[in-house]
């Protein structure tokens, strides 16, 4: 990355750092949102990161956007950055106009399209009741959607992030466009690539509070960190950091270079046993303290465990790549040895 | 001392069984409670604690004379196990019925049994467990709550955490230290006391756990008196005391299947989908789960037999292992069966999930963490 | 168990710690066996313990005979005994006379029999080369055979035990009956209950040389039992050992009241867990000296890493609990509490 | 601490990743070897060492002027890779091109380099490493084996252990002790040695692996005369390049690639048979795999872009995690396709699992254990 992203880069942190404490992720509890840390970013030219300027956004790549979405997950900022970003890249994917208000996206099949105008019910539609746009796939036409014109429930997942119903009653189509299977396929490894992001940040910060807590924490007379199975735990979380953000800067290396896209399979299925690491190893070693609401953990721990079943899932990935072994009579070594560095298109 | 007693139920054990599995089933029908994971935690009903103790189901080990039924530790094995593979809501009476019982039988004093025994048996009286301290986490040892001798009792001061259900609760057996802390001798001088929760200078202040619900308190204790005759055991004694009471807790079916609703409804999605592939894989848990329970029951006979010496190493390995297992579950369980967990979920499957994965990270820490528990084991098995 | 039978068991596992030493498990390597012991065995009568007295046996019961093969299995006794005494029991099964002689047997299938002649080959068989007489299934009949008929071609599994090719042409039934379905699946569940006694009796020497060494090694100055991580270790093995230890008790349980047989299936599936775990563990615990052919450990782990690839399988297992959850309505709950202490015939 | 360089191979690096792999596949159907796993312990093949070395491929990063080619780390990196993944006989020469040629690289003397290096590189001058001692296990400074000096030189006496290969090697620097044990500085007054393994008073005796192969040795030192020209770096600075040595081999590829023969087989074997199951199980290993690559390849730039001080952390977790990973692979593998180990089976899936498996128990304790990397990370990541 360029000193110039990481400049960004520092000034996005400093921000969220600033801005996003505990209490302010807290109130997602009582069904409200940071609607100042979004002003903030909206301020700071943030949402439009990856919309080429020409188009009235700011400038940046996907690789800068995707490091902002990982520093919204390191900071559980309560605010839809990630499903806004998204439902612009939808948009820009099918060269429609983007919007600048809170917009949200689902990729889940089920909706009709006639007439222009759209009906189904979709499940666990991220932030929607705060959002004013919806981008939605509709029969391999990406679609947007005032959500004014929408029924909402409200639901949360087990972070407490809002996930609502979103029932659709012949509502307008405000734009559309027709996307060929590889756009679609594409999306998909974007939507994961966004979720990669968020579950990095995620990741990096429980390995610094657990880091931070083990020197903190006595007991029998010594800081935790130095006992051995502390030290295991503490390594353990180290692993999963490091195996974390290494795929994550693969899969922006990726991206930004246009090679799809076997890096954000792989990177995803291994995710899995990173969120199962990272969860369990943090809490056993916050050990009581670390169960409670009033410790920051579980506002991470939270979002992993409900991340990782929302959006394409592990297991889509690993039938894609199963599939791609199937069908392709390459050597297993040339195979992973060209994932990365090299393009390989399904 | 890896070689525990195989347990044959009787005919008798197997219909006492049928007769807990009816009435909870019953009740489920009737919408007395909704089935939970890790209920003896998380599910406070006094009314059901109530309906159970008329069962004559607290306290059914107990001498008769104390409002027990003089049943045995088996039969007691088996109603617990099907209290918790129904996730019936029983955490208001639980560690009455699982330790205070026991504690009291051994160290407390005739007037003691008399008037707290039966209440208990009959779901009337709760008692929370007051072991753990700010600061003192896995070194008991650590205690700093003090009480000072005074005309007729004590004067307690300091404060307990991680108490679960103080806020239902009437009693603690709190741990406290009844002369001065000395570095060298930490296990020394500590004590037990019986306190009344509404006496006047006990505070109670819940803490709230990571998904928002209530069950773990601080309890502070300002000059708060205990009467003499509230003393459990002899004055200077409660390290071991407490230890045993620990004991009494580490290898019950509730370190298997607290989170066994998930298994029973991971395999009912899979038959429901004829997944042959799913079931095989479940198979694998249930083989762990078996596992455990063989050796739970081992120790639970072990017990009955009155062989306490041989009972430690056991124990702490049903509870390292068995918490790791209930831990797994949801992790092995979301592979198998496609999920979006929530709490408010309404299949069953997705419900559960989301109650054990919020309720795992408990599970290995609570009443002593697995690395002490393995420490434990390995200095038992080293010393014989 | 009786204090009666502990006491045979007693003098057994004395006979085997004063016989069984590493060398002499060693001579496996050298093509040859432990004819002594063998001989010793056969002297106390051990060989037909299980044989009905009236049928000139023993006459212990499959408790006995399974607890001896445990002890075989915990000093790794270079002799056929769990072979020959499973191929008597297969001509118990058939209602045929049983040998007195080293035997071995096969449950493979591939065999066929025509005019009282069987041909086909049978790979990797126990002991072949050292056997007498070969009891094999073949077509639902249980068939006595001559070795002396057969082709042998010496082979041997990762712990060189002897893994014979025996290849029969038109070789004679020296006897044969024919067997219900019901009685071929009861052969697999004995079999594989033969195997959990080995393992179990593996895994008990495993843990008892881990825990052993643990006290002797120093490092850093002190016994390595004092480190947490060894700890740690060491109570992974106390777990693993417990578990098997009850395992199989409660199998011997289920047999000997002729109570068929979940506990064989969950047994065999669980300790697919427990050799990967005893195996790793104890070698980490060990460290370098525990790799070298001159120190016990591999005797076992190597046996352990053999046999759980012979007999049924922990797959076939899992298969047949599988075929059963999918074709019976009882509730799950009823059915486990079921398999401890009461019938549950498949 | 954990952020690590990412690497897009270059078109050359690419065209020189096909050159070996042809190279090696060419050799294969040859039959000049037959791929192993775990061969750059096991496969000992000195005519392919020379092979090798006449490709210019051993030292390839080295000067040109001690015989190297003055490659990039990135280009040895792709070519250790394809070594493992081809299980090609790379033993004999491992260490020397690994260990010994970048630590004479820093600490030799010019004599030392011109003499050793070159036919290091030709493949005609194999090393031992001499850390390891009797009792001294993974506490390195416990070393006993002493030099005296004496007029021109050092007399050795005392014994190292685990030395793989040394009955085929030439040389092994020695860690010895050259000023007297001190247990309060046990660090200070360790150096290093090249010695003569056909020297006098050299004695080496096989120490057979649990298979009953040779790989591994004891080499005792009976007033071994060693001159002063070889001694390596300066006297009592030996701890310090003995722990340099050891990060050089912490994070190559050798950490995650040692059972790779059998992934490979696995796949083939999976989709042999048309089974996607199996395939997306596999696509997990392979999803581990991946994840340690980029993290071994990171160190690997980091290392070349000189920046060694970040380097610790992430190269003991390739080690740490890389080595669990190929011990993992085959208690994977065996439940996706049903496999009778045997080292000598005619199918390779069977063949590869019993070399993984037999050899499995060496990955996690060979160059440092598991354990005694946790340490190092959790410290390194507490002090930061």
């Amino acid at each position: 990355m360029s000193e110039m992203k990481e400049m960004i880069l520092d000034v996005a942190e400093r921000m969220l750092e600033d801005h996003v404490t505990k209490d302010v992720v807290d109130v997602l509890e009582k069904g409200e949102w940071a609607k100042d840390v979004w002003k903030l970013f909206e301020d700071n030219g943030m949402i439009s990161v990856a919309v080429p300027e020409e188009k009235g956004g700011a400038g940046g790549d996907l690789e800068d956007l995707l490091n902002l979405v990982r520093l919204t997950g390191k900071y559980a900022a309560p605010i839809p950055f990630a499903e806004t970003t998204f439902a612009n890249f939808l948009l820009e994917t099918g060269n429609l106009e983007t919007v600048d208000q809170v917009a949200t996206y689902s990729l889940q099949e089920g909706l009709s399209l006639q007439n222009g105008q759209i009906s189904g019910t979709l499940d666990n539609v991220p932030w929607a009741r705060h959002a004013k746009h919806l981008v939605a796939l509709v029969q391999k036409q990406i679609a947007l959607i005032d959500l004014a014109d929408a029924t909402i429930q409200p639901g949360s997942n087990m972070a407490g992030e809002p996930r609502d119903t979103v029932i659709l009653n012949n509502a307008k189509v405000q734009s559309s466009s027709l996307l060929t299977d590889e756009q679609i396929f594409h999306l998909k490894s974007i939507e994961t690539a966004f979720k990669i992001a968020l579950m990095t940040g995620a990741i990096e910060k429980i390995n610094q509070l657990s880091v931070q807590y083990s020197k903190e924490r006595e007991q029998f007379g010594r800081p935790i960190h130095r006992f051995q199975l502390v030290q295991y735990q503490i390594a353990q979380l180290a692993g999963e950091t490091a195996i974390a953000l290494a795929a994550f800067n693969n899969v922006c290396a990726a991206v930004q270079s246009d090679k799809v896209l076997h890096e954000i399979a792989f990177a995803r299925i291994r995710f899995e046993d990173a969120i199962t690491t990272v969860t369990a190893v943090s809490h056993q070693l916050h050990a009581a303290i670390g169960t409670t609401h009033e410790h920051a953990l579980h506002q991470y721990t939270r979002r992993l465990w409900s991340w990782r079943d929302e959006g394409t899932s592990a297991d889509y990935w690993s039938g894609h790549i199963a599939d791609y072994l199937l069908n392709h009579d390459d050597d297993l070594w040339a195979y992973l040895t060209k994932t990365t560095g090299a393009a390989v298109k399904n | 001392m890896f070689q525990l007693p195989t347990v044959q139920f009787t005919e008798e054990q197997e219909a006492f069984r049928l007769e807990v599995r009816n009435f909870l089933q019953e009740h489920i029908k009737k919408g007395t409670f909704t089935p939970k994971c890790d209920s003896w935690l998380s599910g406070v009903d006094p009314s059901f604690s109530k309906l159970i103790g008329e069962k004559g189901w607290i306290g059914m080990t107990w001498p008769k004379k104390y409002g027990g039924q003089e049943r045995s530790t088996i039969d007691r094995y088996i109603l617990t196990e099907e209290f918790l593979a129904s996730g019936a809501p029983v955490a208001a009476h639980w560690f009455a019925d699982r330790q205070t019982g026991p504690l009291l039988l051994r160290y407390g004093t005739e007037e003691q049994k008399q008037f707290f025994l039966p209440k208990i048996a009959k779901g009337e009286c709760y008692f929370a467990i007051g072991l753990s301290e700010p600061n003192s986490g896995s070194d008991l040892a650590s205690v700093r709550t003090r009480a000072e001798k005074v005309e007729g009792g004590w004067i307690v001061n300091g404060q307990k955490i991680w108490t679960s259900n103080a806020h239902i609760c009437h009693y603690m057996i709190a741990l406290v230290r009844t002369s001065p802390f000395d570095g060298k001798y930490k296990h020394a001088g500590l004590s037990q006391l019986i306190i009344d929760l509404r006496a006047e200078g006990v505070t109670i202040v819940p803490i709230k756990f990571l998904t928002g619900e209530h069950h773990f308190n601080e309890v502070f204790f300002d000059n708060v008196f205990v009467p003499d005759n509230m003393v459990v055991g002899e004055i200077g004694n409660g390290w071991e005391q407490g230890l045993a009471e620990l004991a009494f807790e580490r290898s019950g079916p509730e370190r298997i299947l607290s989170t066994y609703l998930l298994v029973d409804e991971l395999v009912q999605e899979l038959k429901r989908q004829g997944n042959k592939e799913g079931l095989k894989q479940a198979a694998k848990l249930l083989s762990r789960l078996w596992g455990l329970r063989n050796l739970s029951i081992g120790v639970a006979k072990l017990l009955e037999s009155g062989d306490a010496k041989n009972v430690a190493i056991p124990a702490s390995l049903v509870k390292a292992i068995g918490t790791k297992f209930e831990q797994s579950v949801p992790e092995v369980a979301r592979l198998l069966v496609e999920t979006y967990p929530k709490l408010d979920a309404e299949r069953k499957f997705d419900r559960y999930m989301a109650q054990s994965i919020l309720h795992s990270p408990g599970f290995t820490i609570r009443g002593g963490t697995t690395e002490i528990l393995y420490g434990m084991v390995a200095k038992g098995v080293v010393a014989k």
